[in-house]
């Protein structure tokens, strides 16, 4: 691999840059999945998401993302992975969970998809 | 005067925090990964650096995006870790050198770096996992160093250019060598190698790029600054840009480094895992 | 593309929150600070300018001493004030410009300013004086731009050099004019002159030095960045560093300015009060 | 006055330079002081310094600043005057009447001096 191939333009696939636009766009979601940090936050969470998603003012297209427990949808509603990965938590999935929910296959098919890249 | 002995990198993923909570260190998924560690002890014991320097990114447990810094250096007597929602246990405190800090803020800030000092950071996985992993037991283990967090943002773009992060670690090697106490330093680059976590490309790893910054962060740090961000998303993975970490780390240690460990295991989570221990030549 | 029309300072004492919410401009005490301002609302109601770059130092509302950013930008839509714990009357929001402040921060960290980003920043005196003084009525004046507030720390040393200050103007310069939107953009630098508030010198006042940086910072910006820091400290008092935010807001108007007006009175609370509009040529 | 006249180097008399150093001294009172943004906290020192100030494990050298409100003390003890501020704020003490009790003169006699700066 030569440092000279590299092409620095052309998007990225698949993938959604964290960028001020998203920051701004997934606010209020961040800050409602930065609050997991603590437990009675995921416990008020769980018992009953609904009014504690209205106390973090969430857009319906959000709240909808949370209900469906979809993470590309909240993705594309300006989560960021790392706070999403809080309310994931909260269901107990973990990064493979996530990573074979956003990439529709099985999560025994994403790990080999894992194990294969050291091939 | 203080002296930096060397660099030590290794990524920082959660579940190997689990691992060592579970001992799981034998396991056949795990023993590929754990393995590259003895030999770094052995150097470390043989050393025993008084502080470690351990350069990580924060994933939101000390900072959220309410006010969200470049370069952030911790600056207390000590750190504490906390709950970070998805169950890896919650550590002891680590010890820090707020004397040592200070100097190396004053240093920076007088070499136009634009510092958040932090007289509170409560350190998430990306720096108490490398503590574990190089300090077995913590305050359990008489080597154990004390430690200053600096955490650089790779949350959110703008992130630091790769160009950025090299010549923070170079004032940071010069700021540590400028301090009259005579204290052994090791400065740890933590995070990476490839990986991402997010979106359809989730699972992404990338074993030729890392094997190429493996080599080229030893040899020509300097030719990876022609990286830019975005490419670095594109080669390494969304939340390969922790990459910068061993930048800043390798910056610190000077010209001249002699490699005397490596490892790179495919994959541990959703991550490709380096290793690296460089030893900092007189 | 954005353009910048010129730059303000003003000195942002609480005193002068407190004057405006007694409505004491006309007392003799008040007078000869208040005459300084019609003249430059004029100037602003003549020009229109769409966003307010507000470059201040915050008293301990926005940050504490626990992460303490050097240089902080905020990125939100709107901007609370809030109590500051002795009695300054509480002021409704401030409208932001977020989208323009992303810009912003992403040229400044591409051109190596490690910025704090916030998208929330409780605004305190230094930002909130300075928008009454220009803009009295606050949202019941039609020409209350959009504000984007910028805070340096002068709370704790080490702050940031003259130079980084100068230098960190002239990025946010280049930051603004590169804003494909039209808008017309003034740069505030709030804060100083001269004062010192503790220890047994405080009540210092230096009217010489005061006078010097006012007509330096017209003709001659770089010839400042050659005071150290002890130096400011020694010359301007240990709150005198206030100053640093004119080198940051001059930084950005660019070589050449034009002052239409000026004003510099002693004392206003404890502190020598300067009032500056320098206009941008073309 | 000409750029090259200044000094560098030397102390400077009646100043303390509020670094690394005193800002690791004072944490505990300043994180206190700053506390003082919120109302209730205002009350709650006044009802009660003493468990106020032990609630933020201030030092008795600390406590003792406070208890004789005297602002030179509490910056010998790493207080910072921003917060030190809002501290003397709940005592309805400006800055004037601050700047009178470090120097010993009365608040006329500082007001003056201030005034006479500007001849
Ligand atoms: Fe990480
Ligand atoms: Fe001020």
């Amino acid at each position: 691999m030569q440092l000279d191939e590299f092409d620095h333009h052309t998007p990225i696939e698949g993938t959604t840059f964290f960028d001020g636009e998203m920051a701004m766009k997934g606010y209020a979601l961040n800050k409602m999945c930065f609050s997991f940090n603590k437990a009675d936050a995921r416990e008020a969470y769980l018992a009953d998401p609904e009014s504690y998603m209205e106390s973090f003012k969430l857009n319906e297209g959000q709240k909808q993302a949370c209900r469906n427990k979809n993470v590309l949808e909240m993705i594309a509603e300006g989560g960021n992975i790392y706070y999403l990965a809080k309310l994931a938590g909260i269901y107990k999935m973990n990064m493979q969970d996530i990573g074979a929910q956003q990439t529709g296959v099985s999560v025994d098919a994403f790990k080999e998809k894992l194990r294969k890249a050291g091939d | 005067m203080a002296k930096i002995i060397g660099g030590l990198t290794t990524s920082h993923i959660p579940a190997v925090g689990n691992a060592i909570a579970n001992e799981l260190l034998d396991e056949p998924y795990w023993k590929p990964f754990f393995d590259a560690y003895p030999p770094i002890r052995e150097w470390l014991d043989k050393h025993k650096p008084d502080v470690a320097i351990n350069i990580y990114n924060d994933h939101g447990l000390g900072f959220f995006l309410d006010q969200m810094p470049t370069f952030a250096i911790g600056a207390a007597h000590e750190y504490i870790n906390e709950d970070e929602g998805w169950g890896i246990p919650v550590l002891p405190p680590f010890k820090g050198d707020a004397p040592f800090s200070w100097h190396i803020i004053e240093s920076m800030v007088d070499d136009e770096f634009d510092i958040t000092s932090c007289q509170e950071l409560p350190v998430d996985h990306g720096f108490t996992v490398p503590m574990q992993l190089f300090w077995p037991g913590l305050g359990d283990n008489p080597n154990l160093p004390r430690a200053i967090p600096i955490s650089a943002n790779t949350v959110q773009h703008p992130i630091p250019t790769l160009k950025r992060a090299l010549d923070f670690g170079k004032a940071l090697g010069k700021a540590i060598r400028s301090y009259p106490e005579d204290v052994k330093v090791v400065v740890l680059g933590t995070g990476g190698l490839s990986h991402q976590l997010d979106g359809e490309r989730a699972g992404f790893i990338n074993k030729e790029f890392d094997q190429m910054c493996m080599e080229k962060i030893v040899t020509d740090p300097e030719s990876l600054t022609k990286i830019s961000r975005h490419e670095l998303v594109r080669q390494a993975g969304a939340q390969g840009t922790e990459f910068l970490m061993w930048m800043m780390m390798r910056g610190a240690l000077g010209d001249k480094v002699t490699p005397l460990h490596q490892n790179y295991h495919i994959p541990i989570s959703n991550t490709g895992a380096g290793t690296m221990l460089l030893e900092c030549d007189e």
